[in-house]
């Protein structure tokens, strides 16, 4: 809108012959995943500048966490990043635990961390389909889709729902695995790494995939840390910097599992990450799955979490001996949930999601802050776009692994 | 005169029935082969396994609304797709399906073939340039650059074959090649066919050289703007390309309809097998490579394909002039 | 960590009106000198990891001890020691303006735009403060807590009113 | 040895057999909806809202507590009730549930105290207007009734009582609970 007709102001100088190519990419195309819109100014099939609209899947999920309660709020984060709905879910609990205070049951935490890695398997799984689909390799996305399906399927089997999970929720899970889905499982991690092979057999050494992704995008690491680019974009750029390591939350400290890492900053180390990180959150289901027998008959939520109904105000409870004349304890009203703010943050497969929750003593969020991968990545596409060919940008928008219900909330 | 006339008449319409069952049955080729690549299934709705696909295709796009968009120059807009089509079309009319099968069989029939194709480029730049869009305009420069270059490389990958047939007549060829040591130019010629093959797919557009419709780039390139049966214009033109282009390979290459032994009452046989393959191939690239960018597309012409043909000339020009 | 504290409690003495410790160490800043505060956190101690910057806004809130309505909260990390600091600027709602820090941290720079989108918090020397996920011609700013989650009719967007009315006109 | 293998496109030669062999030994791993359906969604599935029915009086179990109308996210459902004068016993008037606003979360089956409201299993239902997703007692009683004949007896929602939830999080009468 405004963008373009400022733009349209300047432009048009007569004497010269040039004028700039504009072109609008978006936010119907097929491969800005999503309702991005990119102002491109091309300079024959170079980009001299590129403005990023987003906006057009504003839910106002922060606005409306602070009409619903801490339970319901969850629900909330399933549409942000509806690719991989469980992360979300775990970073709005992990704020919420922490604002109550909660303990929550070891094996909660591991079934938790099962569906997070389930999920960044969705996720990569998803990014590399589109990806590769955006650069060519069509064949790639149906292999991706075929195993992606399995997971989903499992998902089914664990709450009920293929992408809108809602399976965490404050104080723990909402339900248990049963032996089936342990099983099928087990079965998952055997099968998973040797059709990771068939993708690379497809693009891994592929001549024209690595010309279009060696030395595309470079973000060096200096920049890429100042621009705010986490997860495997930055550990591409070979930043060691990962959520799960630096600041544990769940079971991730009792898991062995290396943080893979690139060298050059650019679209093919990226790849390299996310690919040996779908080997990595393998392996951490694994472990998980042989560390649940040991919790056997846990229960998997918190003593003390809240129903999911959080009730609107809770009396406080009278004490047993009479108080003195004149205090008057009957009908006091005491916070639901402790006033006070929280801030956790998940290494979502995306890239960093911190969850800044202020509570004022009712039993909804006063404040939900929620800070996305995708936001910064989008933002970050300017910066990384300069000088390249339109080809190229279609490439970054897929190595950055935006999801737009995410960057928008 | 007269019965020549009507021989003509009969055997174009024929020959121009087949190539569009071709051409249509192609779409439904590609359509199962990719699916089975990718573990799918593919049309199967239409007819028993899906065979009247094409022919449902075609009755649906026919019959859609013809859309054109505001701000288009008109008479370029309703030409092109036709350009394209009958340059396209035209080549089938020249190849030798069988010896005693040729519609025109003219002294400079490569010459012809690769003046069509040259022409076929008109038809994306005049379409990419109507149809008032950007998209469709960068798609159209990205086709007229591509189609100079690989012209070069392929002409080149021609050339050194009539060097060894010394003739341009697409039948003499054929028969050259019967006449020759190998039976084809296939072993002789093979940086020739390999040359040819790789300009043949980016002639045509498809993946790995499908830049000027990138999908996933310029939405659709040249024929983004374009709706109803102008648009299965392009479509037909385009799987048209595809065949001209094998049957040409086939007849410069691979023998045309010699094969090694005879096959009573079909005399395409050999023929349709080779092009067969050969039109597979194209499906098989497509399913499993990526796409080049553009300015490495460009490289890979001037820098690679070029040098290789004009080697392959020089060293054939040597041999010949040797033995 | 405490001696990083410290520190910055005795040279930023004008700057730091508090230093509270709850789920990690939170500094209260005043805008003036702020800046100079950011910049030593991220040139001298590593703090070159801006995770997020947003706003809050506390009106009616139950358990405030401070004048101010708004609020724009700061979380820095620093890579190499793994500390998470918490930053917070109070700014009333008469003069509603903070400091940008997008010269020190580029990605603050979509951080402020949707902080002024949603609060109306200006960033002075931000390089193009507008709108960022409403549209430009938006009126009020929607996370306030004086803005309704149901809008009226008559307080929807214009630029949709208009639209719908020229679509009555046609049909 | 590098030359060689590019210039014989060994790697893309790899790819192509790869999906050659695809083509020819692996079977397709999608199915044609409605030739073949696929295998029954997992117990627990999210799907089309359903009242249960009380076998012996043909009427619906909710005792119109409201939980449900109280933990619904996005408040797509409706409520009315009448109050026995004497008894305070709650009798339901209206039910209605808006599917095209319902998010499936299930949180109102898994707060129901008497397992009142279920997502069923079934999940291909379509409406031609908004109206036929708009469901109201009678077609929620419906509901479970074309649902619960393809089930076998007892039937029990996981979402009723939750595996691995403690027991004081339940209310008294989802403890014993069975199955219907």
């Amino acid at each position: 809108m405004a963008t373009y007709l400022e733009i349209n102001k300047k432009q048009v100088n007569e004497e010269k012959w040039e004028e700039p190519f504009y072109i609008n990419m978006g936010p119907q195309h097929p491969s800005t995943h999503g309702v991005l819109r990119l102002f491109l100014e091309l300079e024959g099939e170079t980009i001299v500048n590129c403005t990023p609209i987003i906006g057009y899947l504003h839910r106002g999920v922060e606005k409306l966490g602070e009409i619903l309660n801490y339970n319901q709020t969850i629900v909330l984060s399933d549409r942000m990043d509806y690719i991989a709905s469980a992360a979300n879910n775990t970073a709005f609990a992990l704020a919420f635990e922490k604002l109550m205070d909660l303990k929550i049951p070891r094996r909660a935490k591991l079934l938790r961390t099962i569906v997070c890695e389930m999920a960044r398997i969705c996720n990569h799984l998803l990014w590399l389909a589109t990806h590769a689909l955006d650069i060519g390799a069509m064949t790639v996305f149906l292999y991706c889709f075929r195993d992606r399906e399995w997971l989903l399927n499992i998902y089914e089997k664990i709450c009920g729902a293929r992408l809108t999970h809602t399976y965490v929720r404050v104080g723990g899970v909402r339900q248990d695995f049963t032996q089936e889905i342990i099983d099928e499982l087990y079965k998952f991690t055997e099968e998973f790494p040797p059709r990771i092979y068939d993708y690379e057999t497809l693009i891994d050494v592929n001549r024209i995939w690595l010309k279009r992704t060696k030395g595309v995008a470079v973000v060096p690491a200096e920049d890429a840390i100042n621009l705010g680019l986490t997860g495997p974009v930055l550990r591409g750029s070979g930043v060691p910097y990962d959520v799960r390591k630096f600041r544990p939350y769940d079971a991730y400290v009792e898991v062995d599992f290396i943080v893979p890492t690139g060298k050059n900053g650019d679209t093919y180390d990226r790849y390299r990450v996310r690919m040996e990180e779908l080997r990595q959150a393998n392996r951490i289901i694994r472990q998980c799955l042989d560390k649940l027998p040991e919790t056997q008959g846990e229960p998997v939520v918190a003593e003390n979490a809240p129903d999911l109904l959080i009730p609107e105000k809770i009396k406080k409870p009278e004490p047993k001996p009479v108080p003195k004349k004149g205090v008057i304890f009957k009908g006091e009203e005491i916070p639901v949930v402790p006033p006070g703010e929280a801030f956790a943050s998940i290494e979502s497969p995306k890239g960093e999601l911190a969850v800044y929750v202020i509570s004022d003593g009712s039993n909804k969020p006063w404040r939900l802050r929620i800070r996305t991968p995708s936001f910064v990545h989008i933002s970050a596409i300017p910066y990384m776009s300069k000088n390249h060919l339109i080809a190229d940008l279609i490439a970054i928008i897929g190595t950055l692994d935006i999801v737009l219900g995410d960057s928008d909330r | 005169m007269l019965e020549r006339l009507i021989y003509f008449l009969i055997a174009a319409a024929t020959l121009l029935v087949i190539a569009l069952l071709h051409v249509a049955y192609l779409t439904y080729a590609e359509r199962k082969i990719i699916a089975r690549m990718q573990q799918r299934l593919g049309p199967n709705r239409v007819g028993p396994r899906g065979l009247l696909q094409p022919i449902a295709d075609m009755l649906k796009l026919l019959t859609k609304e013809d859309l054109v968009p505001y701000g288009v120059d008109r008479p370029i807009f309703y030409i092109a797709p036709f350009i394209s089509l009958v340059c396209a079309g035209t080549g089938v009319a020249l190849i030798p399906l069988w010896e005693k099968f040729i519609i025109s069989n003219i002294n400079v029939g490569l010459l012809f073939i690769l003046a069509l194709s040259s022409l076929s480029a008109y038809g994306v730049i005049l379409s990419g340039w109507g149809s008032n869009s950007r998209y469709a305009f960068l798609g159209g420069l990205r086709a007229s650059a591509q189609v100079i270059s690989y012209e070069i490389a392929m002409s080149l990958a021609l050339l050194s074959v009539v060097l060894m047939a010394g003739s341009l007549n697409l039948k003499d060829i054929v028969n050259a090649q019967i006449n020759s040591p190998y039976k084809v130019y296939l072993i002789p010629q093979i940086i020739a066919f390999y040359v040819f093959i790789i300009s043949a797919i980016a002639e045509c557009n498809r993946i790995p050289f499908d830049l000027p419709e990138a999908e996933t780039e310029l939405v659709a390139g040249y024929f983004v703007e374009y709706s109803a049966m102008r648009f299965a214009i392009f479509y037909l033109a385009e799987y048209f390309g595809m065949v001209v282009m094998s049957a040409l390979a086939v007849t410069c290459f691979l023998g045309g309809w010699i094969g090694p032994f005879e096959v009573p009452y079909i005399p395409f046989f050999w023929f349709l097998i080779k092009l067969y393959f050969l039109l597979f191939v194209y499906i098989w690239v497509r399913a499993t490579l990526p796409r080049y960018r553009y300015d490495q597309l460009m490289g890979l012409g001037w820098k690679v394909l070029i040098p290789l043909g004009i080697i392959n000339l020089f060293l054939t020009a040597l041999l010949k002039l040797i033995f | 960590m405490e001696e990083l504290l410290n520190e910055l409690k005795e040279k930023f003495s004008s700057v730091i009106i508090e230093i509270q410790k709850k789920d990690y160490p939170t500094l209260i800043c005043k805008r003036t000198g702020f800046l100079d505060l950011m910049k030593y956190l991220k040139d001298e101690k590593g703090f070159k990891y801006l995770i997020d910057l947003c706003g809050a806004d506390y009106l009616e809130y139950k358990y405030k001890n401070f004048e101010e309505r708004f609020e724009v909260v700061y979380h820095l990390y620093n890579l190499d020691n793994k500390v998470l600091l918490r930053l917070k600027v109070r700014v009333p709602e008469k003069d509603c303006w903070q400091y940008s820090v997008t010269p020190l941290w580029r990605t603050a720079n979509w951080f402020e735009r949707e902080c002024y989108d949603m609060f109306g918090i200006s960033f002075r020397g931000h390089p193009n403060l507008k709108r960022i996920l409403m549209p430009d011609d938006w009126e009020g700013h929607p996370l306030r807590k004086d803005y309704p989650v149901y809008l009226e009719e008559e307080q929807e967007w214009k630029t949709y009113k208009e639209f719908k009315e020229k679509i009555k006109e046609q049909s | 040895m590098r030359i060689l293998e590019k210039a014989l496109l060994i790697e893309i030669l790899k790819g192509l057999a790869l999906t050659l062999r695809k083509m020819l030994f692996a079977r397709p791993v999608t199915i044609q909806y409605y030739d073949k359906v696929r295998p029954v969604p997992a117990p627990g599935f999210r799907g089309r809202h359903a009242l249960v029915k009380d076998e012996n009086t043909g009427d619906t179990l909710c005792i119109a507590c409201l939980r449900c109308v109280k933990v619904c996210p996005s408040r797509c459902i409706n409520i009315e009730y009448e109050a026995d004068p004497e008894t305070k016993k709650r009798k339901i008037v209206k039910y209605e549930i808006e599917a095209l606003r319902c998010v499936y979360c299930g949180y109102c089956e898994e707060v129901c105290p008497v397992n009142a409201i279920v997502l069923t299993e079934y999940y291909e239902y379509i409406g031609f207007k908004r109206e036929d997703l708009f469901f109201d007692k009678e077609k929620l009683l419906k509901n479970w009734d074309e649902f619960i004949i393809t089930q076998k007896r007892p039937y029990l929602n996981p979402f009723w009582k939750p595996r691995g939830i403690p027991e004081k999080f339940l209310p008294a009468k989802k403890r014993q609970f069975t199955g219907v």
